[in-house]
């Protein structure tokens, strides 16, 4: 993991994303956080928890069940002088915010003639598995990824997450900010000292020769795990997370290919018209005539996510299906 | 059902005139979503429910009340907090465990789970994992019944905390104009989630609905017969085209927000949960009411309770037993024929 | 601006004392956006101006009104009916009509156009092409005033219309719930559109924001003396952390939704239209009312009137002379530094 | 053009879509428009003229300017016997609507077991260079594209726009449909007789033999004034235009590049994440083996669409660069 440290110390993602939010809400008194149950309760996922305490309830604001209308303060806000921090708890409710971020928040830079700023991070969650059903089980980050003016992050290691949300903070424009929340308990090393991590770099999660396979969020230890069974048969995939899927690192992920002839992106979002669409077509333009193989794209399928358990898990990409396809990529049965 | 002479049962020498019988049927309904949500809780802390629920326990009263009122056509709408309400419309224990199990005998063939029962031949359009997303479905409803003049009504049930989002007031308003046959029904438990509603909710609920000229009233959630009667002559009123109207309902959940939130004491006392559920339970109210009366003794609700307990027990046993979709559903189901 | 003794001018012989110049600036304010639309509207006529526009004539004492009575340090946000805003609060008009014309020299170097206009420096957070778009940025502005504790108000400007969307209501409760110093100015000018205002408004306008615990009032629109006074009034309260309010002013549009709309009769009479600029012309009123108190001549107005044309004239001129800008800025601004 | 009639009749697209309206709201008393200034004004650009004195307010019914409101009053009515088609008077508007699209329309059938039904459509806009600046421009029909449970229609011309929109209002699933509001003066042939168009079925607006140029909404009039242009340098062009992006009639536009082993894809939408993104990354898998070059992608400039006349026009794809693009992917220059 080229851009990590590795001194000892270790945190969940879910510390270290509350790690990042604590150390910008003290070096800028601008940044706050505004979301439902944010305070107190630090959120349903406890990612927040003690915050209100450090900050208080001036900065780590308890909100009314308004998706749409704290956004719109947010993006206000942002324009005067502050620098809010979204909490919108579900990437499901993203939907009700999008007129603001889409035709507001996405805008007022380009439509000021840049005179106006919308320095504002919408933090909220996307991932399936955790049988909570179709409306709070969604992936919709390409939603957001659509739209010019918008930045959007799809941290994938508690190192990662701390130092895209601290750029994310300190960045003048509207970011959307994407936690897989199965991913709150997985840990990782964080350093100590403070660091960031500049928006559109790829990371190549693992060095490799035959395959590249490019992966955000969650799908990232998918693709590591499927790396190792394919190491077993003797096949050395690279696996790279852009980490933002915009700006997109194309120049990172193109090479990658280049090298290794052959690519699958794998993503946690719906695959119609999803992240795998953009990045597969990036690619299979991009490193055109060096490809040995089709490149294969592993979205979500594309069924709004069911309860049931004998259900859920066949939607989301898994380690063992990526694993198969690249050995077919790679011409192997 | 049988309509009650409750005002009747004032009159001393009245009371064989009295119908008890419609009261019993509405303890039982409330015994029984309260054996229900009590079994949900046992099945998630076994371990042998996924995902989570959020218990109805506490406001039994208004989701019967209401649904007493109503007829099998009419509709519904429901939410995260819905399993009374599908009951008290009508919804089968067996298939509504299986549901929440993800099985196939489930009202959604175990693709929704326990925040999308629906149920449409009871009249239930579904409950709602969104906050305030059913307020536009059910004005929807009653937009549809209005055009085919089929006489029904459609009844919102949302928390307070749903007061928060814009769509309330957007179909508010034009249920107000196009004078819709829909009742919106305000469960105001006092929380959003672990937020109390005073620190979410400016100025006077009422006042909203009635800015847009809807006629609006206020029942005691926790008094079965008062939200029944208050009902019946809301539905009354909407069925006789009078337009729209917004009843709130005081009540309180006695469990956490779902069935994981155990410490609950950062965000409300014990003394407050005890207070409700030692004073302003609806079943007490409604059994001591009956006894004072005369109309009943103990023995009946004890023999109810049983029943429903004995009823609850089978339908968790049934949807155990009952075996998950093929995975061949996975993708069935997406696009209608 | 210059306290006014208008209560003084009541009685005689106090004439002496008052301050006429107030009235006389708030005139060409009036006159100078009256003149404005005018000269938009002949651009549009002759193909001069690119796309649409939403004329402001007949509304002017509101915008004018609102702005004499907040510090070039307040916030406003407009509307897609906006220039009227726009120049009430300070802008130039060389630069905003070279806005329009989509010129470099525009004040979001034409990238904008008539309905995004937008001045950080006279406090103009933007004019919105999205009806009720700007409630959140007009609350979020409110809400770092106070958090930065500058003392700043902002006042957000909106039609009637934006009533119907669900925004306006969650701001407005995070408005009151945090006491933030934002003043909601509904134009009420009869129509969303082509659609009379009571054909999607139901129930009393004043109503609404008094659900929500926010202090309302209502003003005639026609009238910039009331308009001052009662926002002079509102805007001290505001300051004084008295909390948001909302301020319904009563107008009218003269002219069509947009330069296009030419035959209205098939939404309104001309003699609804006849009625309102005959008799409730807000420069007539004043000016009137001006000469009626004895403090000003017609010919003072007529002076003010040539004066507002020739500067609009001098702009427009300034903006068809004005370059486009840059190819190579297409793409510049998308973000930020 | 296969599927269009040659008799003489020729409508302009405005005209079609009404024609569709009325015919439907004849053949079926469920079917009802709701929607801003849709009765007397016949919306701003009087596509719906006309309507309300054969049908009635209580069919063509002027709402409130609440699109949320509006989407979930369909939503709720198509579930209880009713055929909504609510009118969303800009695609821009579309993100207001987007929780009732994508949290309700789109699951409702699925969460329930296939037992309800949403039978509703969602009539907007797409397209630029009328000078409205970017809250009024946007072609967003990636968005709806993009969830499972939503279809899309995007016509490009009238005999298409009356086809399509009688098959979506007779859909018994909710569909998002999509016209240029720049193309509602456009004339073209539409028979007297009744016809429907069904979806997922794309149109071979012109056939070719050297490059596949596919083609969405106003873009297929752009694709085919290149053809004219390439055709006059001896290239044969196809032009090939999926009538839906959801369902994609994947096989046509595969086969069509197997053919021709070159492909570009023209769409109105931002380019990044855009519909430009899915369509060149089936093309690039399924035709793989066949392609003498990168399927290119010609999306909208991902920048919000700028009001000056001076730069508007750059941001959308023109038939010049079209056919620019088309003669060096043909080796030509
Ligand atoms: C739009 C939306 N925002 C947030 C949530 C997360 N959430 C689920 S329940 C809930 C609280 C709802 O409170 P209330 O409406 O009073 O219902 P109660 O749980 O008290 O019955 C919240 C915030 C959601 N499901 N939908
Ligand atoms: C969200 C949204 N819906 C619809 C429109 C189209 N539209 C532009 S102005 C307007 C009417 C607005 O009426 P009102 O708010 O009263 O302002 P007025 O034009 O009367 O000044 C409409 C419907 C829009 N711009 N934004
Ligand atoms: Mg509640
Ligand atoms: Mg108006």
């Amino acid at each position: 993991m080229s851009t990590q440290s590795d001194n000892g110390r270790e945190l969940t993602f879910g510390r270290a994303i509350r790690e990042a939010l604590a150390e910008e809400m003290r070096r800028d008194p601008t940044v706050f956080i505004i979301g439902e149950d944010v305070a107190e309760a630090g959120t349903p996922f406890k990612v927040l928890q003690g915050l209100v305490d450090e900050f208080g309830p001036e900065r780590v604001i308890d909100s009314p069940i308004s998706e749409a209308g704290i956004t719109g303060i947010g993006v206000g806000a942002a324009m005067t002088g502050m620098r809010p921090v979204v909490d919108i708890m579900f990437g499901d409710f993203v939907p009700l915010t999008m007129e603001q971020m889409v035709n507001q928040a996405a805008k007022v830079h380009y439509m000021s003639g840049g005179k106006l700023r919308v320095p504002m991070v919408l933090r909220t969650t996307l991932g399936a598995t955790r049988r909570s059903a179709a409306q709070h089980s969604q992936s919709l980050h390409a939603l957001l990824s659509h739209i010019p003016g918008l930045k959007v992050a799809v941290p994938s290691t508690p190192y990662d997450a701390k130092g895209l949300l601290k750029t994310a903070i300190r960045d003048n424009n509207p970011v959307a900010f994407f936690e897989d929340k199965m991913m709150y308990q997985l840990k990782g090393p964080v350093p100590e000292e403070e660091y960031t991590i500049p928006f559109g770099v790829a990371d190549i999660k693992r060095q490799g020769r035959d395959i590249t396979i490019v992966a955000t969020s969650s799908m990232v230890h998918v693709a590591l795990n499927a790396a190792e069974i394919l190491e077993a048969i003797g096949i050395s995939a690279e696996v790279i997370d852009p980490r933002t899927t915009n700006p997109l690192d194309r120049k990172t992920l193109v090479e990658s290919t280049i090298k290794t002839s052959r690519a699958i992106v794998v993503d946690e979002g719906y695959e119609r018209y999803g992240v795998t669409a953009e990045i597969a077509s990036v690619i299979a333009d991009g490193a055109f005539y060096y490809l040995d193989a089709p490149v294969k794209r592993m979205g979500a399928m594309d069924v709004p996510v069911p309860f049931s358990p004998a259900l859920e898990d066949l939607t989301v990409p898994t380690v063992d299906i990526v694993a198969e396809t690249a050995k077919s990529l790679c011409g192997r049965t | 059902m049988t309509k009650m002479a409750d005002d009747r049962a004032a009159g001393p020498g009245s009371r064989l005139k009295l119908d008890v019988e419609p009261y019993l049927h509405m303890y039982q309904q409330m015994a029984r979503i309260r054996a229900f949500e009590e079994k949900v809780n046992e099945l998630y802390t076994g371990a042998q429910m996924p995902g989570l629920a959020h218990l109805y326990i506490g406001e039994e009263a208004i989701a019967v009340g209401v649904c007493e009122a109503l007829t099998p056509q009419d509709y519904i709408t429901s939410t995260h907090r819905g399993h009374g309400h599908c009951l008290a419309k009508g919804a089968s224990v067996n298939r509504m465990f299986a549901e929440l199990l993800g099985k196939e005998a489930g009202y959604c063939r175990g693709k929704g789970g326990s925040m999308h029962i629906a149920d449409i031949e009871s009249g239930n359009l579904g409950a709602n994992a969104i906050v305030g997303g059913s307020a536009g479905i059910a004005t929807g409803a009653a937009f549809s019944a209005k055009h085919l003049g089929d006489g029904r009504v459609a009844v919102c049930f949302f928390g307070e905390g749903a007061l928060g989002q814009g769509l309330m007031y957007e179909v508010m308003n034009m249920a107000s104009l196009w004078s819709l046959p829909v009742i919106y029904v305000c469960e105001n438990n006092h929380y959003n989630e672990y937020t109390h509603f005073s620190e979410s909710t400016a100025g006077d609920i009422t006042a909203r609905p009635k800015a847009f000229g809807i006629h609006t009233e206020t029942v005691d959630g926790q008094d079965v017969r008062a939200v029944y009667k208050t009902m019946a002559r809301l539905v009354e009123r909407v069925r006789g085209d009078g337009g729209p109207v917004f009843l709130l309902c005081d009540t309180y959940r006695y469990r956490g927000h779902h069935v994981g939130d155990i410490d609950r004491t950062y965000y409300r006392s014990k003394e407050e949960e005890q207070e409700w559920m030692t004073n302003r339970d609806p079943l007490k109210i409604l059994s001591g009411w009956l006894v004072d009366q005369g109309l009943a003794d103990q023995e009946i609700f004890d023999q109810i309770t049983a029943e429903a307990k004995a009823e609850i027990e089978a339908g968790a046993d049934f949807a155990i037993n009952a075996p998950y979709p093929g995975i061949s559903e996975v993708d069935q189901h997406v696009y209608a024929e």
